[in-house]
């Protein structure tokens, strides 16, 4: 047995020690491009690491997030960089683009203290949780007491979106404002893209059902097992990203109010349905037991179409935006 | 029908009413305009509605989804935060009023979503009783205000966005940290239940440093103030208004709340040092102000000056004997209305002579009247002049600081009074003059030099109702209010 | 005694590496990359510190706390590039305007 | 309990084949070869999880390897298409 | 340990030798193209070895197919992504290496 305890040990050090040194090297590279491939490689290490600590959606959630959209999401923002500012910022090079600001001689000394700092923090922050008891349930006594009145079995979804379903709702205006917030930056550029080679057609054609199988399964097996809106949402923008890569553009007449329907519609199911609980069960959001399962996939399903659209017309903003405003907001 | 009115649900109807004002208006762009107007009036009738409720049965608590405070989360208002609500409330409706005239229509589509989703992150922070959710409260709002300062598209905007957008995310997370070690240690995001559980020991002194770190950056406590005059300086008039008085107080309210309910017992020593950061901010941001060529930038650096004043709250040992909450909400309330007044005014005299250097303000003073006089009225309450609600809070500060032996902080809110005065006559002084090179002027929209001189009226009106506002915060402490009231009046 | 302190302590180590780059660094992509791993070391103390409940079970209200934290970094994050890709435009380079802050 | 210390042993190996890789990301002389990889990590991440799958037992980390499996190829495309854009002669890549 | 755990103890094996020979390649073959070789070798080989072995050892044929479909859609992806990059590599002029 002491084995596979070992075993265990080894996997969790190396994983914590990979994780502080892919963030350090990432986070000093000589070379933007380099930084991004190394910061992705940690995204991959995060999803082992809440594999680790038994934490499966959080899992799943970072995976289709991290790999599905950061990834490509700095990808894209560093090559738009170095169109803008023409500078060598990616690839190999004598002298690197960009390297890590150079120290002159006063600041090396702030630099130090800096230091110096930092680390009395550390050590602070780590006597801070070294000191905790090394056995607490924390709030998995009251989930599991009311996990059968919550109308799903996955305590995580039970806990986003029945028992503090109030933060999910925030959460989804906090999307919804992010891609106000890129909007009224660059507003949204329908930039025609060429039509991709061949081969990339055939992925994006292949895997774009696959994409989408995925995400439904996702939702729901979200009820009783890891995965649920987030999840699905995220998976679902991930296809959109694809398809957006290998060129597919909507249609003009489709980025105007189906978008916007789209972008709310998530939100806007979390608000009417808190009215309504609120009118008949006097609380904001508390679903009656017997429907309560139906309500939270209806609200599931809404929020996954809110999340994907959010992701891509953000990966869109981001990755081909430009100075054209949207048609329609500008003739008003 | 009265008691149908009482017991109608207002504290979840002022966060879910801008939040569909705010999804209306992306919805429907054309008619964001109205949309912002009538989810504004209707947030101002909610708060009333939620006073009234408060006066009439004590503090108001909605446990939503029905689960109750440790598993789910509370919505909760007390004298504080409905004081906090008032405020943002009436400044929100004369910003909106002001904004209605000053964008173009494709800013204004951009403006009034973003606007209305702030206000209902404003609203759901002041309401939560659950320190996680104060966190998605703080990021909504940090999200929208730094999508409201880049609004305008300049590169010092943008600059200035940029630095607001990496401090506050920086705040938030450094708050979440606090939050992961409280909740470890004690079991619960509610602040009720942790009041109960928590006491003294490395984790909790851990969190409330990384607390008091994250929302003293995100509240530009003066070290930490760096970002603030360029963000708030180069976005449009009615974001810097909304900024300094609304945005940065939701972190400061955080902070007070965290301070009177868990950490007020045991944290002298942190409190001497915010003391000491407030008095330095007051004399720095003072003497900053007094060098600024430009009007943005002199009320921005004022505004870190005043946020010092709000800090001198933690020293004075007021905790112990209740009057903090009270202080507390009123410097807020009144700094909230006379930085909003400064801010409108200054945007008004930048449309009229298209540039905001002081030095060539050219007789604003007879053609514009109502803006100068906005300005005026507001820089009395900065100062701190009687009748205004600058001077009744800064005296009663002062009278704190006095009875407890605190000479040196005293003598700091003196000094910091004559700055105030150094930098808002210098204004006032280039407005009466003519500048030496006359330039065309565009006129300036009525509304808009109203909005301005109401919010500056509003921050002299404040003075006469101090005993109202104390009461609404302590029902207890009528008589101490009083004796306020009778202060000022002797 | 499980995992949980190995890798509540590489959140840590995690916090502070991205406070320390957030603060040297200049440009501002690498500012963005701190920041996210700094939420991802905040994370991590989170769902770390919520595995010392027992061997099966471990408390779901941090998974859920953690996944709205990832939706709201990733939404923080795509506002900051594209705020980054905009001041590029305008001023032709990633660093933030005026004196480099502290 | 063999079979447990076998999958154990060898999700060892492949996180320790996955840091070895990380010496090319680090000295790979073009963005190709940083970007192949990422590529490999992915790979490898696919199989560490299908193995702690079955040894731990849970199901739910199937799922977790097939987004995985599925979403490898979405950084790829946009390294690509992206940084490597057919028109734009970028000369440094040269090696 | 039955007869399928000794077939499936081999099935590892082989598998996490072919990821070996993916990353040594990786490591050590003079330029993009050779690596990219390299790095498929360790996607369909290895990983088909381990998916292979889990599959001996899967309860149900639902969590089989799973398996199966897994290594499929890295199989497919990993294919074009190669294909794209090769292509890709070439037009931007880095030259095939030559003894």
């Amino acid at each position: 047995m002491d084995g596979i305890i070992f075993l265990q040990w080894a996997f969790d050090a190396v994983l914590g020690l990979g994780l502080l040194w892919l963030a350090w090297r990432a986070l000093n590279s000589s070379d933007l491009f380099k930084a991004i491939v190394l910061f992705i490689a940690f995204g991959l290490l995060m999803a082992l690491a809440w594999v680790r600590l038994n934490a499966s959606d959080v899992a799943l959630a970072e995976a289709a997030i991290g790999a599905g959209l950061t990834g490509a999401l700095l990808l894209a923002a560093l090559a738009r960089l170095e169109t803008m500012t023409d500078q060598n910022v990616s690839g190999v090079s004598a002298h690197p683009a960009h390297p890590p600001s150079p120290t002159p001689a006063g600041s090396r000394f702030s630099r130090g203290l800096l230091i110096l700092l930092l680390s009395a923090s550390t050590a602070g922050m780590g006597y801070a949780v070294w000191s905790l008891p090394s056995y607490s349930t924390g709030l998995s006594m009251d989930v599991a007491a009311h996990l059968d009145s919550s109308g799903v079995s996955n305590p995580v979804t039970a806990v986003l979106l029945n028992f503090r379903s109030y933060d999910t709702l925030l959460e989804m205006i906090v999307l919804l404002l992010a891609v106000l917030g890129v909007w009224s930056l660059d507003g949204l550029p329908p930039q025609p893209e060429k039509p991709p080679a061949t081969v990339l057609e055939t992925l994006s054609r292949f895997l774009t059902p696959v994409f989408i199988l995925v995400a439904a399964y996702l939702l729901w097996v979200g009820a009783d097992a890891p995965g649920g809106a987030f999840q699905a949402g995220s998976v679902l923008g991930a296809t959109g990203v694809l398809l957006l890569l290998s060129g597919w553009r909507p249609r003009a007449r489709l980025m105007q109010w189906p978008l916007r329907l789209a972008l709310t519609t998530g939100a806007g199911a979390f608000i009417l349905l808190g009215l309504l609980t609120l009118l008949l069960e006097k609380q904001l959001l508390a679903y009656p037991v017997a429907q309560a399962g139906r309500m939270i996939l209806l609200l599931e399903s809404l929020a996954t179409v809110s999340i994907a659209a959010t992701l891509a017309i953000l990966f869109l903003s981001v990755s081909s935006g430009h100075k054209m405003k949207t048609g329609k907001e500008e003739k008003e | 029908m009265l008691i149908g009115l009482l017991n109608i649900d207002w504290g979840v109807i002022t966060i879910m009413l801008p939040l569909a004002g705010g999804i209306a208006c992306v919805l429907w762009p054309a008619m964001s305009k109205p949309a912002g107007l009538i989810s504004v009036t209707g947030v101002v009738l909610a708060i009333a509605g939620l006073g009234w409720r408060i006066m009439e049965n004590g503090t108001y608590r909605h446990a939503v989804g029905g689960w109750g405070a440790p598993l789910g989360i509370d919505l909760f208002a007390d004298g504080l935060s409905l004081v906090m609500l008032i405020m943002t409330a009436l400044v929100g409706l004369g910003i909106s009023f002001y904004a209605k005239r000053f964008f173009s229509p494709c800013d204004a589509v951009r403006f009034w979503p973003i606007w209305l989703l702030l206000l209902a992150a404003l609203n759901a922070l002041f309401l939560s009783a659950d320190i996680f959710n104060l966190y998605v409260a703080l990021e909504m709002t940090g999200l929208a205000a730094v999508a409201l300062t880049a609004l305008t598209g300049r590169i010092d905007a943008l600059g200035g966005a940029m630095r607001y957008l990496l401090a506050t995310l920086l705040g938030s997370l450094a708050y979440l940290l606090g939050v992961v070690l409280l909740y470890h240690d004690a079991g619960s995001v509610d602040i009720a239940t942790l009041a109960q559980r928590i006491e003294p020991n490395a984790a909790v002194w851990t969190a409330l440093g990384l607390m008091s770190a994250g929302l003293a950056l995100k509240t530009a406590l003066f070290p930490l103030s760096f970002w603030l005059p360029p963000a708030h300086a180069s976005a449009p008039a009615p974001v810097s208004a909304l900024l300094s008085a609304l945005v940065i107080k939701a972190s400061f309210y955080i902070l007070l709340r965290l301070w009177l309910e868990l950490f007020g017992a045991f944290a002298e020593g942190v409190s001497m040092l915010l003391g000491l950061l407030g008095a330095a901010a007051i004399l720095w941001g003072s003497l900053q102000a007094l060098r600024q060529t430009r009007i943005k930038l002199l009320v921005a650096y004022s505004t870190v000056a005043q946020i010092g004043y709000l800090f001198l709250i933690y020293p004075l040992a007021l905790v112990s004997n209740g009057m903090a909450a009270s202080m507390a909400a009123y410097l807020a309330f009144s700094h909230a209305l006379a930085k909003s007044a400064m801010f409108l005014a200054a945007g008004n005299l930048m449309q009229f002579g298209g540039h905001d250097r002081i030095a060539d303000l050219d007789r604003a003073v007879q053609r514009l009247p109502l803006t100068v006089a906005a300005f005026a009225l507001a820089g009395v309450s900065i100062m701190g002049l009687p009748p205004s609600s600058g001077f009744v809070g800064k005296w009663l500060l002062l009278d704190a600081a006095m009875s407890q032996g605190r000479w040196d902080l005293a003598v700091v809110m003196i000094i910091g009074g004559l700055l105030a005065a150094g930098y808002i006559f210098k204004v006032l002084g280039y407005a009466f003059t003519q500048a030496e090179v006359p330039h065309d002027a565009r006129a300036v929209p009525a509304e808009m030099e109203w909005a301005a001189l109401l919010l500056a009226i509003g921050a002299i009106l404040l003075g006469f109702m101090a005993p109202q506002i104390f009461a609404l915060i302590h029902p207890d402490l009528a008589v101490n209010a009083s004796e306020a009231g009778t202060v000022w009046t002797a | 005694m499980t995992n949980a302190f190995l890798y509540a302590f590489a959140g840590i180590g995690l916090f502070v590496l991205g406070l320390h780059a957030l603060v040297v660094h200049a440009h501002v992509l690498r500012k963005i990359l701190a920041v996210n791993v700094m939420g991802s070391g905040v994370f991590l103390v989170l769902v770390a510190l919520a595995r010392r409940s027992g061997e099966a079970t471990s408390d779901p209200v941090p998974h859920a706390m953690v996944i709205t934290g990832i939706v709201v970094a990733v939404s923080a994050t795509a506002l900051a590039l594209a705020l980054m890709l905009k001041l590029a435009g305008k001023s032709g380079e990633a660093v933030l305007p005026g004196k480099h802050n502290d | 309990m063999p079979m447990q210390t076998l999958y154990f042993a060898l999700a060892l190996f492949l996180l320790l084949n996955l840091c070895a890789g990380m010496w090319r990301v680090l000295r790979g002389p073009s963005t190709a070869d940083r970007m192949l990889a990422a590529q490999l990590f992915g790979t490898t991440i696919v199989a560490i999880l299908l193995l702690l799958a079955q040894a731990s037992g849970s199901p739910a980390l199937r799922d977790v390897a097939l987004v995985f499996a599925l979403l490898a190829a979405v950084t790829a495309v946009a390294f690509v298409q992206r940084v490597w854009p057919e028109d734009r002669e970028s000369e440094h890549d040269r090696d | 340990m039955t007869a399928t755990d000794y077939a499936a103890a081999c099935l590892f094996i082989l598998g996490g030798i072919f990821f070996f020979a993916g990353t040594a390649g990786l490591l050590r073959f003079p330029d993009v193209y050779t690596r990219l070789h390299a790095l498929t070798k360790a996607d369909n080989v290895g990983l088909g070895l381990i998916v292979a072995g889990l599959v001996l050892q899967a309860e149900s044929w639902l969590v089989a197919g799973k398996l199966l479909l897994i290594w499929l859609l890295v199989l497919f992806a990993g294919a074009c992504v190669a294909h794209l990059v090769a292509r890709r590599a070439l037009r931007k002029g880095i030259r095939i290496w030559t003894e």
